[in-house]
């Protein structure tokens, strides 16, 4: 309680002392109000008008027309002449004979706005007053001015262009594919791994335990994790060994028991496949988690594959599953969860390798072509890369201002 | 089996227990280990410090939810102990619909640590959803997008937010943070309004911070534990940050230890095992 | 009708989706707003499905006297008892009422315990797998070693250089490796999209027609 | 009283998922139905205030009846009704023979958000990281960073034999990418300790009040 006291006593010290420097120094016009000393006549000179008024489209060629941007010149008795001008009201209408309303209060000092949440491509009238607590100067109006509504927006120029080479290049190595032409691909470590897992499974009459990460079914990987669960269930469903399928999102739990009947269908064993395996168990990540692991341990799956987006319960996951005693075989383009599979898994399938694996697996000569195209990509970006430390070296700023985009 | 192959199949749970012990012993015998103060740690401080008492407030976005409460709590009491030990006017607000009752916690816990009046020292704005449209709107008034506090009191008849319009009165903003609203200010308050931006986030977001920090985007950053425990060092008032330092600095180096018995204990036995197949053959 | 509409669908979706981030046309963006709006909703109708199947496969257990139904139970009443105090209590999201206070008293103490699992399986992670097997392994040990040391108060005691050498560490060889896995991996992520939306890629729909 | 209840009730639920580390039992296996159950309707309640209500309910109920539009600024109540339809289409999959008419709202599901991706992936992750690399090269830190970075993209070339210039740089590459997991190994570490130590916070202060 005693401190409360003298907490506030401290406090109203200070705050008087500096409200006293406050007014001494500059003789703040909105204090002087606020506190009307007697010997002091009132102000009822309007301060001087600030000077011209310019409005103009903000970010031209790049936004909605909803923006507005103002500038003005300050009152000569801004900072000069009385000294008593303490800020700027901006006045905005739709038609040149009213004021309309005051969209800002500006402090002064001040000689730059931009007016945002206009309707796109309308007509406004803007004007300005300076004021010095009591009065207000004449007013100072500006053409009238309008948005302009941009069909482009040139800022992501660089975004669109790399976007057309790329796909471009997907393009026509994906034609060139479907023509017939061979497609190197490297073998992928780790790819054999999965196989091996497969088989020590169905050797030791175990389970086999596939999680396809906890992304949503639009995640890139969700997808490419697909497409690897079917090769998987094609080769539990010749060996018949179970294969157990945890998701942690529903549309992702119906996509993976498509993608299994259908491998199942495929391999000629329609009967093997056991719906009751394809499970949804949580949204909730360490829910999913902790389920995850019940099964890893009541279960004992021989093998466990992640393949997928993994957040940070990928080392929950990955521990466990050693402590079972399974294979596991990883796959993700999470970077930061890279480490904890590869130090924790046997096998890891990193980064872009995990969309490869997709396509090599798949050996469709469709997909075969994204994966050529992504390399050539890499060859333009290394290119990139490379001029833009050249011209950067040489002094050319231009350039890599074009990677910076908004 | 000999001493090596013994390690190597050590049941992990000894290595839980060790874990366990590490941290719980720290709580009941503080060691007090030293605790280096770094530029970006000292940053912040110093920015809070220029705040001048009982004027324009600092806005503390205590933006963080449970999951990385640890981490980030030790950072908003250290952080609102400066503010209110030299009168420094705080609103408080949260852009994590989980970060309500815990940015009210915090906030109602070092103010009455510190003897502080709600409305005229402080006052708590509550939640609003729609990360970048909030900061983007507080910059332009900050009562448009909260009309009146937590409790339903109008922002206007608060005392102290008496003249705090938008980011122009206001001379710090320190977001703390374990998702991307720490990045979300940087992009909505920092760039288009100039408006000086602090940050406080997990050990694990801070190193994707520094950028900020060089680019001068953020004025100060804490990262992690680590950041909270160096700022109770400049204010002088040891809490859990400093606290948890103990247990940090301990398992981090039984981590390292216990790599070093791993791989001494492989090459031991995997030295033996060649021996012995030489001796076979 | 089975395959193409679906795909039409995608197809239609997809390109508007990207087209629409280099037009700042109000129409334009007004419908991008819409359509986010059905996307999200969307997310929302099939979290209901996984509550459905959720509720069936331990039905399932229940009927079929699993030998663990009682933990089934345990599942579905929590699941009931939550929807149960969410609509019931109007303001269900304010600090004090029964909803939230299951939700921090119940959901987030064991999801923060089980995220704190971590901090067990990270020390036993480093005992067994951190070899010094190849060179690339060595490498990845002695980097994890002295951030470790760098990032506690005893790493600045034992010597004055650690905290520098693990900012270099972070800001030079860890950058440029994260940078390359990130441009990498985001033109596999493009390549996909884009395979998505012609209907290359149709592992969504699986497979049969 | 109502707090110390709810305290312990936390506090054993912790005890019982750490009983995890010890072996698998009743506790866990409690704990982690408790909270599959627990979470599912605590998303489903807020999924549903928070994107149904909005974007499909609101707006149906509230322009029929006449009142101002929510959600949808375009005004006409029936556009609310699309994504309410699109949802309930995605339960057709319970009935075998229609099954594939869920495919209709997936369609739109999964190419919305992959076309949604592509441009902000361009955007963040080469645009920007291209822009951020373009380094001068005046000092032996910017040289690494750029050579580092060409070894990690060379290592991640499918298309061809890792031999030649391409094997120098690709296995330069997989050094970069090792001393960077290290590193993300280390610092992540200091993260998941504070969490462990919260929870041994709230065990000894919050509920037993030793320390």
């Amino acid at each position: 309680m005693k401190r409360t006291w003298l907490t506030f006593l401290a406090a109203a010290a200070v705050a008087t002392s500096l409200l006293g420097a406050a007014v001494a120094q500059e003789a703040a016009p909105v204090v002087e109000e606020e506190v009307p000393r007697e010997d002091v006549p009132l102000d009822t000179v309007a301060p001087a008008a600030p000077g011209a008024l310019t409005a103009r489209d903000y970010l031209d060629s790049n936004d909605a027309g909803d923006k507005i941007e103002l500038d003005w010149e300050l009152s000569p008795d801004d900072g000069a002449g009385s000294c008593d001008v303490a800020g700027y009201f901006l006045w905005r209408s739709r038609s040149a004979s009213s004021p309309g309303e005051i969209v800002a209060e500006l402090p002064s000092g001040q000689t730059h706005y931009v007016d945002r949440n206009l309707e796109p491509g309308a007509e406004y009238f803007y004007s300005i007053t300076a004021f010095d607590g009591t009065n207000e100067s004449a007013a100072v109006t500006c053409a009238p001015v309008a948005g302009r509504v941009n069909l482009f927006q040139t800022s992501r120029a660089s975004i669109l262009a790399l976007m057309l080479v790329f796909f471009g290049l997907v393009l026509v190595f994906t034609k060139l594919a479907e023509r017939g032409d061979e497609l190197f691909v490297r073998r992928i470590p780790g790819l054999n791994a999965i196989e091996e897992a497969v088989g020590r499974a169905t050797e030791m009459g175990r389970p086999v335990l596939y999680v396809p990460g906890i992304g949503e079914i639009d995640n890139i990987m969700t997808i490419a994790s697909l497409t690897i669960l079917s090769h998987v269930a094609k080769i539990t469903a010749r060996y018949e060994t179970p294969l157990i399928v945890p998701t942690a999102r529903a549309v992702v739990m119906s996509a993976a028991e498509e993608v299994v009947k259908q491998a199942y269908t495929e391999v000629g064993q329609p009967d093997a496949y056991n719906p009751d395996n394809i499970r949804y168990l949580s949204d909730a990540q360490f829910a999913f988690a902790g389920a995850v692991n019940g099964i890893m341990l009541r279960e004992k799956p021989a093998a466990n594959l992640y393949m997928g987006a993994f957040w940070a319960e990928s080392l929950l996951l990955a521990e466990t599953g050693f402590e079972a005693g399974a294979i596991q075989v990883a796959g993700t383009a999470m970077v930061s969860q890279l480490p904890f599979f590869v130090t924790a898994c046997d096998f890891t399938l990193m980064g872009e390798e995990l969309y490869a694996a997709s396509a090599y697996l798949s050996r469709e000569p469709k997909l075969l072509g994204g994966l050529k195209g992504s390399d050539w990509m890499k060859v333009v970006t290394i290119a990139l890369v490379v001029l833009g430390a050249v011209l950067n070296f040489m002094g050319f700023e231009t350039f890599v201002n074009w990677f910076r985009t908004q | 089996m000999n001493v090596f192959e013994k390690m190597l199949a050590i049941d992990r749970r000894w290595i839980f227990l060790a874990i366990g012990i590490a941290v719980i012993v720290p709580f009941f015998f503080p060691l007090g280990l030293p605790v280096v103060v770094t530029p970006p740690v000292e940053h912040l401080h110093e920015a809070v410090d220029r705040i001048h008492p009982n004027d324009a407030p600092l806005l503390l976005s205590i933006d963080y939810a449970p999951a990385t409460l640890p981490e980030l709590e030790p950072m908003a009491m250290a952080i609102l102990r400066h503010a209110f030990e030299r009168d420094v006017n705080v609103v408080v607000m949260t852009l994590h619909p989980a970060g309500y009752g815990l940015a009210e916690s915090a906030l109602l816990q070092a103010a009455e640590e510190m003897g502080q009046e709600y409305g005229t020292d402080f006052c708590f704005l509550g939640f609003q959803p729609g990360t970048s449209a909030v900061i983007l709107g507080m910059g332009v008034n900050i009562a448009t997008v909260f009309p009146e506090d937590a409790y339903g009191t109008p922002l206007s008849e608060i005392p102290m937010m008496d003249g705090v319009r938008n980011y122009d009165e206001i001379p710090l903003v320190i977001s703390l943070a374990g998702w991307s609203a720490a990045e979300a200010w940087i992009y909505y308050a920092r760039q288009p309004f100039g408006q000086t931006v602090g940050a406080g986030v997990t050990a694990v977001m801070a190193t994707d911070f520094y950028p900020y920090l060089s680019s001068n985007q953020l004025v100060g950053l804490l990262g992690g534990m680590r950041g909270a425990a160096e700022y109770e060092v400049m204010i002088d008032r040891m809490d859990k940050g400093v606290q948890g330092m103990d247990s940090q600095s301990i398992i981090h180096i039984m981590i390292i230890i216990l790599i070093f018995a791993g791989n001494i204990a492989y090459f031991g036995a995997r030295r033996r095992k060649k021996q012995e197949e030489a001796e076979a053959a | 009708m089975r395959r193409q509409i679906p795909l039409a669908l995608c197809f239609i979706a997809g390109l508007f989706m990207a087209v629409q981030y280099f037009i700042p046309h109000p129409a334009v963006q007004n419908t991008y707003e819409l359509l986010l709006g059905w996307l999200q909703t969307l997310l929302a109708f099939a979290f209901l499905l996984g509550t459905v199947s959720l509720i069936r496969m331990h039905f399932h257990k229940i009927r079929n006297r699993a030998d663990d139904r009682a933990f089934s139970w345990v599942t579905l009443l929590g699941l009931l008892g939550m929807i149960g105090l969410g609509f019931i209590h109007p303001q269900h999201q304010l600090p004090g009422s029964p909803f939230n206070l299951m939700f921090l008293n119940v959901q987030v103490p064991i999801e923060a315990t089980m995220f704190s699992l971590l901090a067990f399986y990270i020390a036993s992670a480093a005992f067994r797998a951190f070899r010094a097997r190849t060179l690339e392994a060595t490498l990845l040990l002695i980097a994890a070693c002295i951030v470790m040391l760098g990032r506690v108060p005893i790493g600045d005691l034992i010597h004055e250089s650690i905290p520098a050498a693990t900012q270099w560490i972070l800001n030079v060889p860890n950058l440029a490796a994260k940078r390359g896995v990130m441009i990498g991996v985001g033109l596999g992520m493009m390549a996909t999209a884009l395979k998505i939306m012609l209907g290359i890629e149709r592992a969504w729909m699986g497979g049969s027609d | 009283m109502g707090t110390l209840i709810w305290t312990t009730i936390g506090a054993i639920l912790t005890l019982s998922v750490y009983s995890f580390l010890y072996k698998d039992n009743p506790f866990y296996k409690f704990a982690e139905h408790l909270v599959v159950g627990v979470s599912a309707g605590y998303y489903l309640v807020i999924y549903y205030y928070n994107f149904i209500d909005p974007n499909v309910v609101t707006p149906v109920f509230q322009l029929r009846l006449g009142d101002q539009p929510i959600g949808f600024g375009s005004g006409a109540w029936w556009l609310a009704l699309i994504p309410g339809l699109l949802g309930l289409l995605l339960y057709t999959r319970f009935f075998p023979k229609v099954a594939w008419v869920a495919r209709w709202s997936l369609g739109i599901y999964v190419g919305g958000y992959a076309g949604l991706g592509i441009s902000p992936v361009m955007q963040a992750r080469v645009i920007e990281q291209i822009g951020a690399n373009a380094l001068p090269l005046t000092s032996v830190t910017n040289v690494l960073i750029v050579i580092g970075l060409l070894g990690t993209l060379a290592y991640f070339f499918f298309s061809m034999k890792h031999r030649g210039i391409l094997g120098v740089f690709a296995r330069t590459g997989i050094v970069f990418l090792m001393v960077g997991f290290g590193a993300s190994f280390g610092y992540t570490v200091m993260s998941r300790i504070s969490l462990l130590i919260g929870r041994v916070s709230f065990l000894l202060h919050d509920w037993l009040h030793l320390v």
